[in-house]
């Protein structure tokens, strides 16, 4: 099992989720994070006083899948979350030791599927 | 103490308290809207009420209570010269802006500031006052006709209204709120809390609406007055409640909070001239309307009205005008009088409906054509309007928890639209300021 | 001039302000409890003042005003029939409102709308007039007894406190309110701004409240009226942040807010008998009062009450009606007026306690048999009561952020809430609306 | 009917009014600051409220208007004993707290309570009831010289910005504020919308404020002062987004909310002597004068303003104040009146200014020495003030979400808050309360 | 070292604190998340139209404990968390190379105990 | 490629960010988080009724880099969000598989920097 993580716009999420449920992924957990990288932040005007938007928000996914739907994921991720311009994101995989699911006690490949 | 002193002194509280209305705009609008919206929102009712006052004050009280010419528009008084009662001013001056300002929420979230503004002068300038002069005047048309408008059911609400949906339609939808297939999502308002805020607050001013239309406390109707706004604005609310009880299977907030709103526009017609029992019927049934005037107009007429103030003020603005035709003590249908009077009510609306749509058309399009559109970009829109049109967002929530302070909720949009600010800006300033 | 327009004047400005009383219930309910009730409480807030206008105008309004049966209940005047003076019926409307939505506050996060919509039309209906008449009718047992009650900390305070009492000991606490050695948990609100808001509108509707009592602003207590309800308001919120920093070591925020209400409630009998120096007293120990009396209600008795309401409006009500007997110009002990006054008031105070205690439960019981319960099933109550009841939440803070929009905070809670929902409404149905 | 009747209403309603005021200030104040000070900054106005009708009753009121010693200061009527007209104490009492509450947005985020409390009743005790007995008493110095000032742009605003500025001056300004290399920087307010709302409330409220100082609605100067008074607040509207748009190519709303401030504050001493054109002029003026005053106290003279308390009620006030000399219609220089007026105006603003600034110098300078420090401790700032003097933070959104319930956003700054707070609350007792 | 990731349902995490604290663990951090997997949204109204709430809310609950501690804690929170309707959550294991306690500097198991 | 997460103190996020900027750390994700490890919570009134504050917010940043830096960044980050305190927070490491940028399909350390 692999997990992957992906760092996205926030605009992009909705589209990716149904493409995902399409695909057949079967569960994920999306957060609210902050990021920076290679995008630069903006510049916002508070009673006169500039101020720099140095973080800007994205949005973080976590999946656990079966090792064989990597690719694919990997490339649907990409396909859904891309502009071309900065900040389009990142996609880290892991290796997993073990998944249980609380409702089944049912282990490995079995409770994420 | 002389009779004027005591008269002065009802008009200028009502005056404060049509006034304070506005506070109740500014908090509906804010709260059913959304929270990247909302620095915006509260700028447009902020300003509505400024350029009105100043606009009205200039030119808009001279078309509308001037010297008339034909019964069709006053030509007198610009700039206050000559003109004695001046209080009367103040008064009409907040009912000018009340009708302008119903306009923003009805755009809200996606129409430029500067445009909307450029609108709201043409309202309270020229729009406005022509329906006024017309029903409110010693001499209009409409009012030599026997129409009966007591407190602006018509003038004020439905004018407003009425531009406001000409608006919306050429505007469009908000992104995101019309599928492909045509049907409707739900764009969730940010805080209710607010929006009930604005709701009780619109109440209570309207008291002043009414009430301070009839200009004196001697006049014996008052206290009916008084009553029959607080029963039809009752009867609004729990029609609205057990309505949507009955058709979505909860009693759901935002409309209950507009359904207060419907029986207040639909008693401000006929506040002086029906009973109570009169008014509790009236409001009842603009409760019911309510709902399906929302429905009606999110999904099949498709105009995106994210506060729903054309079906408020619009729709039960037609119903409270034609409801004097059916329920006016003296000449109306339930009680005897005929259709006379039902007829001159639908009249009435009718001629207002044409002059505002026709006119607020020709408005907006002019404003368009010399502002390159009234609408913002696509990218604004998704951004929230309020760190591209003013620099800042509404909330910072954030910043004790995490110390990150400067964490912008909106900001992610794209990389380009910081550089597009400054032309932005400019088209403004050339479409309307 | 005639003095009646001025009279009406006064009158119909004090029923804007007693009207607008409601904005600050709302206000202060909302922000006292979970942002996941947000909607519900506000809907409880609109919903009574609707509700109770029209069943005051049809039925309240005649059993309190009517011509007495024996100085127990009036028995004319239903919808208003032969009622001269409809101005005084605006304003006793508003009272009647605002006793029933004391209510709102204390049974907050668990009371279904249904039953507490039914609660409060009883309260408007009977259980307050009853008090009423017997108190502020020209025939009333108490009034004729001398029992002074000038604005109401017994008729419309205490009534609705003690109403509230025995809705929430039928009740019982929050889930997650009361461990198991009995001991309670702090539950904060979630909106103090919100909460100091309705706090400082409450307090300005409240000069109109007591104010307006006179019925006249010839009445020469008029001014003194207001500076003692002035004086004793300051008096509480100074008492309660003093004595907070004393007992718990810090200036409690909400406390001190309810102290402000706590020293009004305790003004309101007391307003136009007592000197500016006894109303400063007054509010001063009403403020002390408030404090034992939260933690008293909270921990030892265990009714859970979210806002205060049965401290700030039930024992500050006591200590306002009872507190005349001492500081009362004629005839308080503290005068050398005896203990004369002193008695007649705490007896006034039994009456109608038992009455009201018993009438309320009598009512609360019914509803509860009839709707299947006056409580919402535990699993609403842990998703809150505004996704079950009204079908979406009152904040939306994080839909530009996310773009998410849709999540719900609160919607985490079972899967089986929704298919239940329908029956629900249907209950809810069947109860009360 | 008397006409003393109708006065008495007249100035009960404006109490009100200014009353309600306050709740605009503690929105406006709150809005503007952020979350993690936001029960602070309520309380520091609910106290300022309380503890001034109360410190004005005992002593303040007496030598503001009690006879006169030299026409330096007021001697009779110490807890109004002899005093005749207590409905104008009331009104009075809401003027006094309108001046010490503008210091409270000036402090926000680091005064500790307790030394602000003692600042604001030094304000009512003494150094505002000075001020005013020189300009608003019948032997006033001020006033003989002819000095203008109808309702308070000197007495009440720039009184309390100056001392404001005092306070100010002698805190510094917040953590995080000001760079090493002299910059400022932004910090965004948390809640615009409750701003917005107090702005509304505010203006609502000034219509009392100037209105009522008529003391009586047969006053023939009524209306004009209204249209004037909402003409300044159009105009300082108006002027702001324009000027803001020039000057940093965005509407700034937070400026544009000030902007209708100092309209009114502009037009407050002028309202009964000049024309609408010169109250329209007047306000414009002061929206532009606003956004450099913001500018220069924040970035050059450093004075740290949450708020912008001191520009608004400050600069502004002075502006209004001179602005008499140049647009009276009688006496003002440009119609004609010479020199001699706008002479009188500044020397009254300068002798002011010296009695302000010194006394609240040494007032804050003893607060400071008994209370060891005016300044709550960095760690305190760093964790906001809610938390550590009040025990539990404004908002709780987070419990529904997550059922964490008792996680606080401001508690994590350190580990010896708490070991330290029974001792700071001891300190804040010995200083000042 | 293992890092154990919880994601379960929001009412369950209070029980869960004091049972973890009571068995033992020294430390852990938690975050709000939304998550989709078997579990279906539920259905809103607004204004008269009907909007689907996709995600639930739902809290990640992170822990770095010590290998011998895994199968204790697994089956702590599976007991905790267990209710048997679909929603109940997910626990994923992973790999830690390295702790390292800031105020101390320790690092390895010494960090985290 | 490994994944340093820290979770740290919110008010030396700042800081710390500026740090890493100019050290060259490419990129990284932050979240607001809750934690409670050795740090006990801090005592709130309402009303009267005392409450505990049993999670303390932290800051979490999530970072991939090179295995190179990793000494360096790990020193940087307990330098910078040092006082000494409990509560000061904790550096966990774990083995990254694979790394993509979405923009630029780049993979490994080429994504990530
Ligand atoms: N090395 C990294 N570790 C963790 N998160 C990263 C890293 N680099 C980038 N990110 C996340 O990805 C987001 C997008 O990265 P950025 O460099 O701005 O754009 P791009 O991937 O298009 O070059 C950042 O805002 C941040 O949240
Ligand atoms: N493969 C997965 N990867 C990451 N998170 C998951 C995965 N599957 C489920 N989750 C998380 O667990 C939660 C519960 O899962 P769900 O499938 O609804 O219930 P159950 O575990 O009872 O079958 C989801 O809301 C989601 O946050
Ligand atoms: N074993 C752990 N697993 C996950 N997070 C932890 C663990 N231990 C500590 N933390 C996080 O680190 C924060 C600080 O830890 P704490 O023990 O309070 O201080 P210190 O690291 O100084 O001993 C906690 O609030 C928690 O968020």
């Amino acid at each position: 099992m692999k997990k992957v993580e992906a760092i996205i716009r926030p605009e992009h999420f909705q589209t990716l989720r149904k493409r995902l449920e399409s695909f057949g992924v079967k569960g994920l957990t999306v957060s609210e994070v902050a990021g920076c990288g290679k995008q630069k932040g903006q510049e916002g005007v508070f009673r006169g006083n500039k101020f720099e938007v140095t973080l800007l928000p994205k949005v973080k996914i976590e999946m656990v899948i079966g090792e064989e739907q990597l690719d694919e994921i990997i490339e649907l991720i990409t396909e859904c979350s891309y502009t071309g311009k900065v900040g389009d994101g990142k996609i880290f995989v892991f290796d997993v030791q073990e998944a249980i699911r609380i409702r089944t006690k049912e282990r490995g490949v079995e409770a994420i599927s | 103490m002389d009779a004027v002193a005591v008269d002065t002194m009802w008009v200028m509280i009502a005056t404060f308290l049509v006034f304070f209305m506005h506070a109740g705009f500014a908090m509906l609008e804010t709260g059913f809207s959304r929270s990247k919206n909302a620095v915006n929102i509260l700028m447009k009712n902020l300003l509505t009420m400024a350029t009105a006052v100043i606009a009205f004050y200039v030119v808009g009280f001279a078309f509308m209570f001037g010297d008339t010419a034909g019964g069709i528009l006053g030509m007198s008084g610009f700039a206050l010269s000559g003109v004695d009662d001046i209080g009367f001013f103040a008064f009409q001056a907040m009912f000018a802006a009340t009708c302008a300002t119903i306009i923003s929420g009805a755009v809200a979230e996606r129409m430029k500031l500067g445009s909307y503004i450029a609108l709201a002068v043409a309202m309270v300038v020229i729009i406005y006052p022509m329906v006024g002069h017309w029903i409110w005047s010693d001499n209009g048309w409409l009012a030599n006709l026997g129409f009966v408008d007591f407190a602006g059911s018509t003038v004020v609400h439905f004018t407003g209204a009425a531009a406001a949906a000409v608006a919306v339609f050429i505007l469009g939808g908000r992104i995101g709120k019309y599928n492909k297939d045509g049907s409707a999502n739900a764009i969730p308002g940010h805080n209710l809390p607010l929006g009930a805020l604005g709701v009780f607050i619109l109440w209570f001013g309207w008291f002043g609406f009414n009430g301070g239309s009839t200009l004196s406390p001697a006049d014996p109707l008052l206290t009916s007055i008084v009553v029959c706004t607080a029963l039809s604005a009752s009867g609004g609310v729990v029609a609205t409640a057990l309505y949507t009880m009955l058709k979505y299977k909860r009693v759901d907030g935002s409309l209950t909070m507009n359904g207060a709103l419907a029986g207040l526009v639909g008693i401000t017609a006929g506040a002086a001239d029906v009973a109570p029992i009169g008014a509790l019927i009236m409001g009842l049934v603009a409760g019911v309307i309510l709902v399906e005037a929302v429905a009606l107009l999110d999904n099949k007429l498709k105009l995106d009205d994210p506060v729903g103030a054309i079906a408020v003020h619009g729709i039960c603005g037609i119903w409270g005008t034609v409801a004097v035709g059916l329920f006016a003590l003296e000449g109306g249908l339930f009680y005897g009088g005929g259709v006379a009077l039902l007829g001159i009510q639908a009249l009435g609306v009718a001629a207002v409906m044409a002059w505002v749509l026709g006119s607020t058309f020709v408005v907006v399009k002019i404003i368009g054509a010399l502002g390159g559109g009234i609408r913002v970009s696509e990218e604004e829109e998704l951004a929230g309007l309020d760190f591209s049109e003013h620099g800042s967002n509404a909330y910072d929530q954030g910043s004790t928890a995490l110390g990150l302070g400067n964490r912008q909720s909106t900001a992610g949009v794209g990389e380009d639209l910081i550089t597009r600010l400054d032309s932005i800006a400019k088209d403004k300033k050339g479409a309307s300021v």
